[in-house]
């Protein structure tokens, strides 16, 4: 099993529309504050289908977040709805994986290791000497091993951003929601993590919804990406990305500019 | 470690067309789902709060009439009756505008001490050892132990009482606010002293805000207690000239077996506390912690 | 000599001499007719025996009236330590305490089990419970006062009502004085297994003391202060109904008048200045070995004016 | 807007030569600089807190000695002198272990009631309610609010005296509970909810790890009240025959005025108190919020 | 004055070396926890001189923010000395203005213009109207107009790290320490405030130390780059970025590369 396998997206599957994993249904989405209303999305509808590697992509504030939220089932919308499976989401569960925005997503009296054991144990997925086994792998993957034992607050951003990343491919959950979670990386880590996700997807082949801010990591990442628009969030269009034999060739430059265009365009 | 199957040829991703979107295309109404009745009875605040006080007063009448030994527990009713009549008469105004003012003037000491001791407290690490030692040492000795100095001090009176009220106002203030200065972030800490801000003013401008949740905490339990201490100490210190508080109130009714009395005083007790909760407390909840998003 | 004084008294009938003064302003006739001129007293109302010993020791109190087993304590332990020392000005009242039952089983002291519990308002050390000891050292012998000690119980007497006349608690005796133990008497229910006058005589409760240094700073004031009460007994014993309406007035005590005169016409409710039973008190707290300087004659414990005095 | 001089020429940023090093270069000795004498001494805290203690103790005696009226305030000699032969005789150790007993359970059965309230108030909007009326309703009470229910339900005594321990612990601890439960950070209850966990589960695994300074002082401010009530409770709610506790030991030396004893008492409930902050809130501070960098 | 003012980058100043502002002279930095002790950098040394756009390149976790941290005055280096005008940093100040990597250093109980305001305010910067204009016109710059009176806690992430950059700037300090602040930030509203600070700068030239994981942001935003090397860091090398004019031709992907090989080799 190979990342080419990933070339041949579509290939297969083209036959017949298979059931949409998450179905997304001209949702509006607010928040009620003791001043005002805000309206983070609006009328956004969207598919994903299984093993999608989905990417949102819009400018800071346009409801990205509050949109993983939604579907993570912290937020009702207050139009539309959301269906994981045909079914209605309510509530949130462990299998929607979610790796936040934020850098205070860690439990801060867990140490390193601990945090990614303990989400295998909390949500009754592996227990014992495998859950250690699993978080190991996956601590030593994105370069943390040295610093297993340590507790969050002794981590530096990037390295927190890291143990999440850890808790969540840990979970090989159905859908992993992941909310810009390279955005606190040098290039090199980032690399390396944008391959490791792949990886992970090449083995379990789960289906992901990426929120990101960079056009390239998109094309790189994404089999499908979803544009927004500013504020409030609506949606502007949904692309193909282009297939991994023609990463690095004038086809992603290309989509590169498209999309550049695309949101940068008024 | 993965848990794919290898045998079985891999899913791919459904292949589907791109589309481009006008974003300027036309609204399509939303309708908003309307709440069922009980869910929007269920929103107000004031409505579930006042079903649970009236189904605790049906307990209390049903419960003390079944008891019937009003000597020791009088029912609901008579309570509410003999509380009607002090306050019509004027007595029970009077008393609890006489207690009323010992605690306050208390309260606001007490928190202006502990407001002085946290800031000595968060500036220096000896003033961290000073505060947990007297709070460790002087926060468990019960009012009589004090007695003596207050006497000393203050004479009998209202003195003295205050005097026990900083007592049992300032240890629990002092405590939640010096714990809440503590946990802090780190981040605004040092956002406060990238402007300069030290001492006094970081403590004012920076701590107090962001341990805002834990002071409130502080006030509500320092507020409670020096009610129950304010009524137990009017009963020590006894009245000088006729203007007794409600502690001396009860301990009067209490000798003379008029138990409805008693319990009336003890009523208004428990109404000044739900009035402080839900709308001084509440109110100053509603225009910090709930607006700043500190507290859900 | 001071122009003000300070005068706390309790809160029953057997502080009905002093709030007599009050009501009358006694002590202020007094001291003009002793030359002293305006003098100002300041009435507190104090209950339990500790606040008044302290608030005298922190100097916030002139005169005060407190339980005659109180007053031994403190005479006896303030020996020696000069500002401390105080010094009795009179003995206040006397009355007699009620051993009530709800239990139809008690007839006598002796009928108490172990299943019995008796209401006190602070075991072993209160006026009621030092009678109580004496009592039982009457009915069982000098070596066994302390035979009724394990089924005492603290509860202050309002409380103590309510659990004897309500029943459903553990409480089946109450050691009272008036206006307790007549509360009590008037349900069928409640028998009376002892009445203290009967088997003690009419001993003192209640005395009058101040600091040492102040009736030797104000002797004039002192001698005041006592001749002040001399003309409240002698009017209670001349005028029980003023006196009575005096007590309401002052106690706020919301009782009728006839109520109060009732319990003013008990005949083990005397007022006197002079002591009886003191050296009672005095020997037998000695023997508890609760006091650690004895006097030897009561009067040791009274202002000079007392010696010659009979009392006892 | 803008502050800067357009007339001089602009400041050009230094241009200087790149250079590039090689990392495995050689170390240097690093020397760490030597602390002076009292900065050393100042880092050790029980030697701080032993400074604190020792001034205060002078205090005492030179005030006590100075006021010179031992039946009201013994001096801090008098009173280590009674504690010393109150210690020796075996009486205080025996009234402070009964003492000790009570306390214990009623603190335990306070923070488990406490625990259960909480759970129920962050489950649902009237759960919140309930506790925050309960808790402004009882917790200004004083303790012979509930005289009649505890002598009709426990009768006299220990079962009495328990309950008014937890009522001195209850509503403290779960205000700080709660407090702290509403202040844990939305990420953080999100993250419990996104593993499943749901009511007591995520209550028992997020909240009250992620609460815990503020269940800390909630301990802290409850464990001190309960002292005070337990000393007044046994005052008032007597004690059946000789098993008396410290209060009582209190209570029988002030009305025989064995002032020196009745501060003997006191500082054993001082030194109970230095005790349980220094080695037992100070263990669990170092082994949980400041392990894990939850306060500072 | 325009951006080509910094075209003649060096040139001015050539002739004689001024004395740094800010000099790193062999500094170690070291946390304590409880378990054990953490070397976050060792032995570097750097100097910036007055108006330099200095950056801080190295991978996740070397030691970028701790270095930050220790010329912001809030941490004293275990050995070697940090000193600024020649006097060694004893405490934090207003004089080095810092955007922190977290996102929660807004002040909660202050709107997006208190937040700004109060700065200058506390600081004793500027007061009343004055203040009043200059936050506007800032939180204007960084696209927050409409929320001006916002709650923090009603913001995205991108759109609080705004905030900080625009509190940042609305101070004009002599020395700006800034960490990652565009870290999370879209494509396209990162290009315009990497744009708002170079025309800051062209106006006020004030200093500015910045890290960032992004390369090219690196070579934007910099005339001095220090590249630092892993967990624990020392310094690899001091590059100096392209003139302006250069922007986007070859020298700029030179070094790019050129700095790439340098991190990424091992
Ligand atoms: N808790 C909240 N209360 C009120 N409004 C909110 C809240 N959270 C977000 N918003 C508003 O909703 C909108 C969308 O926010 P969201 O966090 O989804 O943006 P985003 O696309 O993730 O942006 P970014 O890339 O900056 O993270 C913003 O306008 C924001 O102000
Ligand atoms: N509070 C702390 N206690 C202990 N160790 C810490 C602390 N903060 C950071 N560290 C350690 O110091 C090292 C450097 O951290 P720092 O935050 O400076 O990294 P950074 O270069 O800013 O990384 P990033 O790009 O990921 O933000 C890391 O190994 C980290 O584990
Ligand atoms: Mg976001
Ligand atoms: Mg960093």
């Amino acid at each position: 099993m190979s990342h080419d396998d990933r070339a041949g997206q579509g290939a297969g599957a083209a036959l017949s529309a298979p059931a949409p994993l998450l179905e997304i249904d001209n949702v509006t989405l607010q928040y009620k504050t003791s001043e005002h209303l805000v309206t983070a999305t609006k009328q956004v509808s969207f598919k994903v289908y299984p093993s999608d590697r989905y990417i949102l992509l819009g400018p800071s504030g346009c409801g990205k977040s509050t949109l993983l939220k939604a579907i993570g089932g912290y937020m009702a919308p207050v139009h539309g709805a959301i269906r994981l499976k045909g079914q209605t989401i309510t509530q949130p569960g462990p299998d929607r994986m979610m790796v936040f925005q934020e850098f205070d997503q860690l439990l801060p009296w867990k140490t390193v290791r601990q945090n990614v054991e303990f989400a295998l144990h909390a949500s009754g997925r592996l227990k014992g000497r495998e859950a250690a086994e699993r978080a190991a792998y996956y601590i030593e993957k994105v370069g943390l091993i040295k610093f297993i034992d340590s507790y969050p607050h002794t981590l530096s951003g990037g390295m927190k951003q890291r143990v999440s990343i850890a808790r969540g491919m840990a979970m090989e959950p159905d859908v992993l929601l992941m909310d810009e979670p390279f955005a606190a990386l040098d290039a090199l880590t980032r690399r390396k993590m944008q391959d490791e996700l792949l990886r992970l997807w090449d083995d379990t082949r789960f289906t992901v919804l990426f929120v990101t801010h960079s056009i390239e990591e998109a094309i790189r990442i994404g089999n499908r990406i979803l544009l927004l628009s500013p504020h409030p969030g609506q949606v502007k269009a949904e692309l193909n990305s282009v297939p991994v034999h023609e990463m690095g060739t004038a086809s992603q430059a290309q989509l590169e500019t498209r999309i550049n265009d695309m949101l940068f365009a008024h | 470690m993965t848990t794919s199957n290898t045998v079985t040829t891999p899913i791919e991703p459904y292949a589907r067309p791109e589309f481009v979107l006008d974003t300027q295309r036309p609204e399509t109404t939303e309708v908003l789902r309307p709440l069922s009745l009980f869910e929007s009875l269920y929103r107000l605040g004031w409505l579930r709060k006042t079903v649970i006080l009236v189904v605790l007063a049906v307990i209390w009448e049903i419960y003390g009439r079944w008891l019937n030994n009003p000597l020791l527990f009088p029912s609901f009713s008579d309570t509410v009756h003999a509380f009607g009549s002090g306050i019509y008469s004027g007595v029970l105004l009077e008393r609890a505008a006489v207690s009323l003012q010992t605690l306050l003037i208390g309260y606001g000491l007490g928190i202006a001490l502990a407001a002085l001791l946290t800031t000595v407290a968060i500036s220096s690490r000896i003033g961290t050892d000073l505060l947990e030692t007297l709070t460790s040492m002087f926060n468990p000795l019960p009012a009589i132990a004090l007695l003596p100095l207050a006497l000393i001090w203050f004479g009998l009176g209202t003195g003295s009482i205050i005097f026990v009220l900083v007592h049992s106002v300032l240890w629990a203030v002092a405590l939640n606010t010096h714990g809440g200065f503590r946990s802090v972030s780190t981040t605004l800490r040092m956002v406060g002293q990238n402007y300069g801000l030290k001492g006094f003013s970081l403590v004012g401008a920076i701590l107090i805000p962001a341990a805002f949740p834990s002071i409130l905490t502080g006030l509500k339990v320092g507020w409670a207690f020096a009610w129950r201490t304010l009524i137990a100490a009017e009963l020590v210190f006894g009245v000088s000239s006729g203007a007794g508080g409600l502690g001396w109130y009860i301990f009067e009714n209490r000798n003379q077996l008029e138990t409805a009395n008693v319990f009336a005083g003890l009523f208004f007790v428990i109404l000044i506390g739900l009035f402080v909760e839900n709308f001084i407390f509440a109110t100053i909840e509603k225009r910090t912690i709930h607006r700043w998003g500190m507290q859900h | 000599e001071a122009s003000a004084i300070r005068v706390s008294h309790g809160y029953g009938i057997l502080y009905l001499p002093l709030m007599v003064m009050r009501d009358q302003q006694l002590i202020e006739k007094q001291a003009k007719k002793m030359g002293l001129g305006e003098v100002k007293t300041t009435w507190l109302t104090l209950d339990g025996g500790n606040v008044i010993n302290d608030a005298m020791l922190a100097g916030n109190l002139d005169v005060a009236g407190t339980g005659a087993p109180g007053f031994v304590t403190l005479w006896s332990k303030a020996q020696g330590i000069p500002r401390s020392e105080v010094i009795g000005l009179g003995a206040l009242s006397t009355s007699s305490l009620w051993l009530n039952t709800n239990n139809p089983n008690v007839k006598s002291l002796k009928d108490f089990t172990p299943k019995d519990k008796i209401a006190i308002p602070g075991i072993k050390t209160s006026l009621s419970a030092v009678v109580l000891q004496m009592a039982a050292a009457k009915a069982f012998g000098p070596e066994n006062y302390a035979k009724l000690d394990p089924l005492t119980v603290s509860l202050s007497h309002p409380d103590a009502v309510g659990a004897l006349l309500g029943g459903k608690t553990e409480i089946t005796a109450h050691f009272t004085s008036p206006p307790f133990s007549y509360q009590e008497a008037k349900d069928p229910k409640i028998t009376r297994v002892l009445n203290s006058s009967e088997l003690l005589g009419n001993i003192t409760l209640d005395v009058v003391f101040a600091p040492k240094h102040f009736t030797e700073s104000n002797p004039k004031l002192t001698q005041a202060f006592m001749a002040a009460q001399e003309e409240a007994n002698a009017y209670i014993a001349a005028n029980r109904k003023g006196a009575a309406e005096a007590f309401l007035r002052i106690s706020k005590i919301k009782m009728t008048l006839p109520e109060v005169e009732q319990m003013l016409a008990d005949k083990d409710t005397q007022f006197s200045t002079t002591p009886d039973g003191l050296m009672e008190y005095v020997s037998f707290m000695d023997k508890a070995k609760t006091i650690k300087t004895r006097p030897a004659k009561w009067s040791d414990m009274f202002v000079p004016a007392f010696q010659t005095r009979k009392g006892s």
